[in-house]
């Protein structure tokens, strides 16, 4: 094949790639964008084969094999819940595969007795660093997810220190070795044993709960690993396509951050991940799970048939517009939206019909406590708005409650239940709510206005 | 020398196309876009068979097929997983 | 020139036809205002309101009649009309189609009197249209008198005594008062649909949020943005299209007029009988014979539980506001007759010419049929 | 087991104990229930409609009166209290703290009594809570009625006639019926401030759109849920600067009560002269001697123009809805009550306990105090 | 200089055109924006006249001065108003500069006797062509803009086969051009001047409102050709800053069409372009100016004191919710906003005051018309919705109209006039309002909710 | 030939970057933004200034420094009325 066409073959893969890491960034497109990015990776492999004749070495053919069997059959067999330390196991081989190739590299030329240039020199000790950093830390991240090892933080004295001091080593030790003359091969070994070693010490220190961004900045890292493979061996197709990982897995984790409203330093080296869910501790240490505007936008935007419960809160919030607002959009998107109203809801009797009659929420939308409950199993989503007594199962079952006996709205019954309150306060009885920590639902912290008027921008940006 | 300019651009120009590419995500999406990012960075794959298929002996057996092992893992493992996770955005058309 | 203001004197009347900060512009004008005492006390407008606006007390009525300009809600009676001076104007409601007797007096003391009801409907005498203006409270109280009446709430409310459900009301004639009636028991929370035989109110109706009932497809726009009567098949259509449509109601009001006929019958009393118990009709249109069968002028009929009220005078219930509109009006109108602190009656103006039912000793008919 | 509901015969009260939905419910549960003809038809409920839900009709009240369970909505007379059979239930009203009379004639029948307004305020207890019922209609109510004895209306209006200014509705007493009537008033398009002793109910005012007043810097809470009686100093401070804030309303309706004890009196004479012509002030603690010093319970006093109403039994204004909910209200408390048909009346139960006021010959005077 | 710093210089000067291209799409940052990329401009030149010596060449700085005077002072000295062909004109010398290069080079080659590669041969060609057909385009729409030839589409028969024919002969010729033996330049020469006339051709079709459009496109034009000389010469600072600014300029092109409801090959090929105010043309020939929601966002967005002036459209579209939603945005920017109720605005006394509190808008913001209208004069935007009669200046001018001596309010003294409604129909009065033809007023077409709506959006990705 | 394709490569990667630049513009950043494109695409001085310095006699000569002269004019111009435009945001800082 002659060499323009297989960079141009090349450039093709990097464009699929580039066109299907757009598409990902939206439901409608995601799918379609990853088979591109697909049909790029075959392109690039195929393109390469051909080039390098190798086609026919038996055994790498068998590697692939194997490699693509192992990883098939991994994909497949994986929980959809245990999706993350799955991404980040596959991510530790592709930075594995970074080392591997960068080692090779660096070996080729001391065994030849070739000193190669001050770039490829420092190309291939950024690709052995980051490659091993990359290997070991998703490792580490792997190993929290799965709960091989505790999810906490793992902390201890001058932790900062000697990963600073381990960093500078490797760092003096692969400058040495650019310069230390041939044959001397230990500054190569250890400079990619202490950058294992880093890779788990800077890990350990985060909670498991941040591990979704660890990985997307370990990614990030396995992107320039390949991009500084890339420069090693001269191929545009690494650098390109690695250098697009790279940046955006980077943007990725910030984002991720953000929906946190973490920062991303505060991630890495706050050393609390694992305080996150203190917020909802409950007496008996449930913790609650919160939701970002975004991921509740992408619930409701994408419901069938979305179930309104107004509490106090909606009143307090004064947000009774903004809840008509949404449920417009959630309608005009082809959703159907209904309310169900608690005869106690609120602070005096018919307290929600006045401030849903002030919205103009037309009364047939308005549904009584027996007339909605076998409603709510249907409900792809029970949005609870500044509800709290009304929704409490303790009502149903917990004789000791002063609400037991009280007939509640069953929102628990909904697929799915997004809460909006502030914090974790209780309600009128003053009593905790269960409802909060069950595993179907999702807290929406903050006044129950913003969060309305913030999930309505994001589900027309949907 | 001019040559690890023009690399140095591209990277820089790849770079900067990945901040761009990535916008508002819905939440929702972040893990299989991660997913589907780091199955792109699967393209060591191309190194590994470089190094692989390049007859340098035992360095090429050794490291150069474990490299295609590993990366065609990640190659082949990661755009499969993050096409599972993708498939519940295909249920529902928008209707709009 | 002197402005008499004198106190109204028809039974329930509690308005006034000047408020004191209409007196204050008129002094400005340069004209002496003279209020009978306690003329708008009934308003909630005390003697030393108007006196501190510059208006100068009188204390029988016949002082504030024997001024140049005369201004009063209710026509004037006989004996009122025979203490005005000769030549005087009189500004005032004087229902000319049924007061031949008061005309005639008028004539006779060469009175030159302009009838509020017949200020045009053009854009530029909206701030005179005292029909207008007192219409508009008419239909706010119409539905407070109508809920006050009722059995149940308006609103709806789901309580942990039960769901109420939300009222019923419909709304016939959705001119002014019918508008601020379907706007008032919106706010209260009633569900509102409302029916006009002129086709242009439907897109007013539901700019309201209320639904325009299609009772039967007619159409009556008159002249001037009134109705026309209908013709006999229409309106058996639409009487029986109402009677359908009223069965379900809680709350009726009535407004349908048609300038100088007898109001429209839409509602019969075999309708009212199919309506539930503890609904109410309130019928605006009673003075001119009541849009509801069974409807008897300043009377509540209870049939099968079902209350008829026809009020007399609902403007009057709201005494400040109304007499605050009423009083911008004529205000309105008398700073449009004037000039240097004097009257100058043009007839040809298109105001002045069509409001002014007598002058010079002459009965002007133009527009008083 | 039967039931009756006897008729009414308090002059002006025109609500019922049971609707007929709550006698299918009781009928479905077992129980006879005897219905003295007549008894709805002031409720706008027939005699037809109970007989369809399986109601008997019997002709006088002393059938009715003379059942196992007797359900009523106002303390029964004398008279009633002497047809009552021996040993039976009533449920009523019983007003115990000031009917001695009338418990020591039911303990000498050995009536087991149940007091409606001894429901006690638990989360379980809502849907009996009569009070809670009753009072959300008469905040409505109030609003109603205080509108129509203004002067003005109560949005805001601006026409060709001129803007009319929204009226200042203050409401004094933030319960039940206080929020009704802010968000009856602020419906209506009123500008509604509202003041309480009781600090939590700061946050409950403003949720629906009106604004807290600070008059004074008091806490007024009390136990279960309702306020206490403010120390001397306190309620002077109270009184005044209610005072003050009251000079600018158009509407103030009061609703201040303490349990077992005297409204509180927190409008000056003094501060109603202050108050503009035309003003109204609504007092719904007339009963328990009104909130205001002039009010007098069932009168209207007119005082330099401002009209202080102290109407007598608002549900029964709104006699279908108010029926409806109380009946709701007993129907709950009977099905509590009730099991396999039989009353099992289990005075250690946390609801049964506090509302029964005799027993087996006995006066409970747990919660009668 | 080293020509591996010659090149990262270069890449220095391509990294602040991405920057400044991106910050130019804020209103926050496009001045910075433009600067950075003045820079890199700056930058890009110096390093080309050190790197070949060329300060020596007195004639070249001499001519680097007369442009650089001559183009500052054309800059400084034009209207504000007059900007469109202001760049037009400049693009055009952009055009005419690729032009010259591409020229020299072939002439170069074809003095030296040289055959090019056919890549350069290609892309000399192709400059020729870009750089002639953005050169006489752009000339025609400053021509068109200035006035100085007329605005209106120039049409005539089988236009377009003549085009098409045109641009096959200069394919035909260009092609020619590459196999000819050397020393033939009659086909250079035609290919010029017919490219020159095509430029020509394509763009009197197109009216004078569309022109904007069209000068973005040629811009995206002139950034190819630029791109195409960087192939010639091999200089990759040409290549990716003409790649950017062609690539942007297409999008930028859409995105004008979008706003203007139309799509980019009905704006080129549509020859109604001068109809397009036809909507809006008054008996008297006067026309209406419409804006787009984005624009009026980001007069709303900025602005101080907004007026807004309800009119019975705003019942009919039940818009209350909406405009409440939008007030308070302004506010939550910053900006002060007022209602002005007139007394007669609806159909009803006070129907403004229902639709109004029904939205919870506070009473203190509704201002009557004796109140408010010396504040007009004031206001940055007075925003009409729905309003027709009750700010028709007819009242105030015009005799024999039947509003003649009403009061009207005063939106006509604001700053600038949006206003809001479907079409261009009479109100209640059935007059023609002056006031949409008033040149401060911009129309913005649609059902008032919807409009509202969007607005919000708009205002909030500010 | 290979540096053709990486010429090419450099070519799409920009162009892409330049779609993916251009996001959601208020209208009233059009005029500045297609001036500010303008001005950079005034880029072209690079082969003026290279044609122009080039000696290659009356090439350089007539085609080069007329070049030179118009391209300058549309870089010096395009900035300079860019930023004339630009000045009316500056005036207010947004308040949030
Ligand atoms: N309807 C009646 O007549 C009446 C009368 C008296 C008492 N009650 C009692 O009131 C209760 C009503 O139940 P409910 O579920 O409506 O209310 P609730 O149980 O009192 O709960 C209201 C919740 O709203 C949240 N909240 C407050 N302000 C908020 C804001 N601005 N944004 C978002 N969330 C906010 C609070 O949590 P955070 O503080 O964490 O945000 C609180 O947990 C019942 O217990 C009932 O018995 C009813
Ligand atoms: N207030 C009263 O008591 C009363 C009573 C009777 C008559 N009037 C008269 O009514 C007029 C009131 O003036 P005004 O300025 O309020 O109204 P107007 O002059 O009637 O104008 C309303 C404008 O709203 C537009 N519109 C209608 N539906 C719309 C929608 N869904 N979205 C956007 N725009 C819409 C219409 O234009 P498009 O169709 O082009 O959209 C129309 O030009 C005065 O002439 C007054 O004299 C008033
Ligand atoms: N200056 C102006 O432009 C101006 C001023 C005031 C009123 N108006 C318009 O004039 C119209 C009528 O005003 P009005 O309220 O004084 O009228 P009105 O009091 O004479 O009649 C009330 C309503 O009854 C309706 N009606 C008549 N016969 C009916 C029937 N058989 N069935 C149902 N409805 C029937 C009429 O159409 C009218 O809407 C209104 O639309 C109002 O907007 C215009
Ligand atoms: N099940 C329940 O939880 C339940 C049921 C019903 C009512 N409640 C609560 O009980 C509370 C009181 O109910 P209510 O309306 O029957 O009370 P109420 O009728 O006894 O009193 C009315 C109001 O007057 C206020 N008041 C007393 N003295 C005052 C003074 N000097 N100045 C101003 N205000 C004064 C009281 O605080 C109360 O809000 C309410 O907050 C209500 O929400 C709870």
């Amino acid at each position: 094949m002659p060499v323009a066409l297989e960079l141009l073959l090349y450039l093709v893969a990097a464009v699929l790639f580039v066109l299907g890491l757009k598409r990902l960034g939206s439901p409608l497109t995601a799918r379609q964008g990853n088979r591109m990015s697909g049909v790029g990776m075959l392109l690039a492999i195929v393109v390469t084969l051909f080039d390098h004749g190798i086609l026919g070495y038996q055994e790498i053919i068998v590697g692939m094999f194997i490699g693509s069997a192992v990883g098939f059959w991994m994909a497949r067999s994986v929980k959809m819940t245990s999706m993350p330390q799955m991404v980040a196991l596959l991510n530790g081989f592709g930075g594995g595969a970074s080392l591997l190739v960068g080692g090779a590299e660096f070996l080729k030329a001391e065994l030849a007795g070739v000193t190669p240039t001050i770039d490829i020199g420092i190309t291939t000790q950024l690709s052995l660093l980051i490659g091993s950093v990359t290997l070991s830390g998703s490792l580490i991240a792997w190993a929290k997810l799965q709960e091989v090892m505790t999810g906490k933080p793992i902390t201890f004295p001058l932790q900062k220190v000697i990963n600073g001091g381990l960093f500078a080593a490797i760092v003096g030790l692969a400058a040495y070795q650019l310069i230390v003359p041939q044959q001397v091969l230990w500054p190569f070994y250890t400079v990619i044993a202490l950058a294992l070693v880093l890779g788990v010490l800077l890990v350990i220190p985060i909670g498991g709960a941040d591990m979704p961004v660890v990985i997307s900045l370990l990614n990030s890292y396995s992107g320039i690993a390949a991009s500084m493979t890339g420069f090693v061996i001269h191929n545009n197709v690494l650098i390109i396509a690695g250098a697009l990982v790279g940046s955006s897995g980077i943007i990725l984790s910030q984002i991720m951050c953000k929906a946190m409203n973490r920062s991303l330093a505060n991630v890495l080296f706050g050393a609390f991940g694992g305080d996150a869910g203190a917020i909802g501790k409950s007496s008996e240490g449930l913790t609650v799970r919160q939701v970002t505007v975004e991921d509740a936008a992408v619930q409701l935007g994408y419901a069938q048939l979305v179930i309104v419960v107004p509490g106090y809160g909606l009143a307090v919030a004064q947000a009774q517009h903004a809840v008509r607002e949404l449920a417009d959009l959630i309608e005009r998107r082809g959703g159907e939206v209904k309310y169900a109203i608690h005869p106690v809801a609120g602070r005096m009797p018919g307290h929600m019909n006045v401030l849903l009659a002030e919205a103009n929420v037309p009364y047939e939308k308005l549904c009584e406590m027996d007339q909605i409950n076998d409603d709510f199993q249907r409900a792809d989503v029970a949005l609870v708005i500044g509800a709290n007594d009304v929704v409490n199962p303790a009502a149903r079952t917990d004789e000791g409650s002063p609400i037991y006996g009280m007939p509640i709205l069953n929102a628990d019954h909904a697929k799915s239940i997004i809460v909006m309150k502030r914090g974790m306060s209780a309600g009128f009885a003053g009593i905790e709510n269960e409802l909060f920590y069950n595993p179907k639902t999702a807290m929406l912290f903050g006044d129950a206005k913003k969060s309305l008027t913030s999930l309505v921008t994001e589900i027309k940006a949907l | 020398m001019e040559a690890l300019v023009l690399s140095i651009t591209l990277f820089v120009l790849a770079t900067f196309l990945g901040v761009e590419l990535i916008h508002r995500i819905p939440t929702t999406l972040h893990t299989p876009l991660m997913s589907g990012a780091n199955a792109i960075s699967g393209i060591t794959i191309v190194g590994a068979l470089v190094v692989a298929g390049g007859g340098f002996g035992w360095i090429s057996w050794a490291f150069g097929v474990s490299a295609v092992v590993f990366a065609m893992m990640n190659v082949v493992g990661g755009y499969t997983v993050t096409d599972r996770m993708l498939e519940m955005f295909t249920k529902k058309p928008e209707a709009k | 020139m002197r402005i008499g203001v004198p106190a109204e004197t028809r039974p329930h009347e509690r308005r006034v036809a000047l408020v004191p900060d209409g007196v204050a512009k008129l002094k400005k004008a340069g004209c002496d205002v003279l209020v009978q005492r306690g003329a708008g006390t009934a308003a909630y407008l005390t003697d030393a309101d108007y006196e501190a606006a510059g208006a100068t007390l009188v204390g029988t009525a016949a002082e504030a009649l024997g001024a140049d300009l005369v201004l009063k809600v209710q026509r004037p009676t006989a004996e009122e009309a025979g203490q005005l001076r000769e030549g005087a104007t009189l500004v005032s409601f004087l229902a000319p189609a049924g007061s031949a007797d008061l005309l005639s007096a008028l004539t006779g003391r060469k009175v030159t009197a302009f009838a509020m009801e017949l200020v045009p409907r053009s854009t530029k005498a909206q701030s005179m249209d005292a029909l207008s203006s007192q219409a508009t409270i008419a239909g706010y109280k119409a539905v407070l008198i109508g809920a006050d009446a009722m059995g149940r709430i308006l609103p709806m409310l789901t309580t942990a005594a039960g769901t109420l459900a939300p009222a019923k009301v419909f709304v016939i004639g959705a001119g002014v008062a019918g508008l601020q009636a379907i706007a008032t028991a919106r706010r209260l929370g009633g569900m509102v649909s409302a029916f006009d035989v002129r086709s242009v109110v439907r897109e007013q109706v539901q700019s309201l949020g209320a639904t325009f009932v299609e009772v039967a497809a007619v159409e009556g726009e008159g002249q001037g943005g009134y109705a026309k009567e209908l013709a006999e098949d229409q309106q058996a259509r639409v009487v029986a299209g109402i009677g359908e449509h009223v069965k379900g109601q809680d709350l009726v009001i009535t407004t349908a007029q048609i300038p100088g006929r007898p109001a429209p019958r839409l509602i019969t009393a075999e309708a009212v009988r199919a309506m539930k118990p503890g609904s109410v009709v309130v019928d605006l249109a009673g003075e001119s014979g009541g849009n509801c069968e069974l409807t008897k002028f300043g009377e509540a009929v209870t049939v099968n539980g079902v209350t008829i009220l026809s009020p007399v005078n609902l403007p009057a219930g709201v005494p400040l506001h109304s007499s605050q509109m009423y009083g911008r009006n004529v205000l309105t109108f008398v700073t449009h007759l004037l000039q240097d602190g004097a009257l100058q009656i043009d007839l040809s103006d298109p105001i002045t010419g069509p409001m002014c039912v007598t002058h010079a000793g002459e009965l002007r008919t133009g527009k008083a049929a």
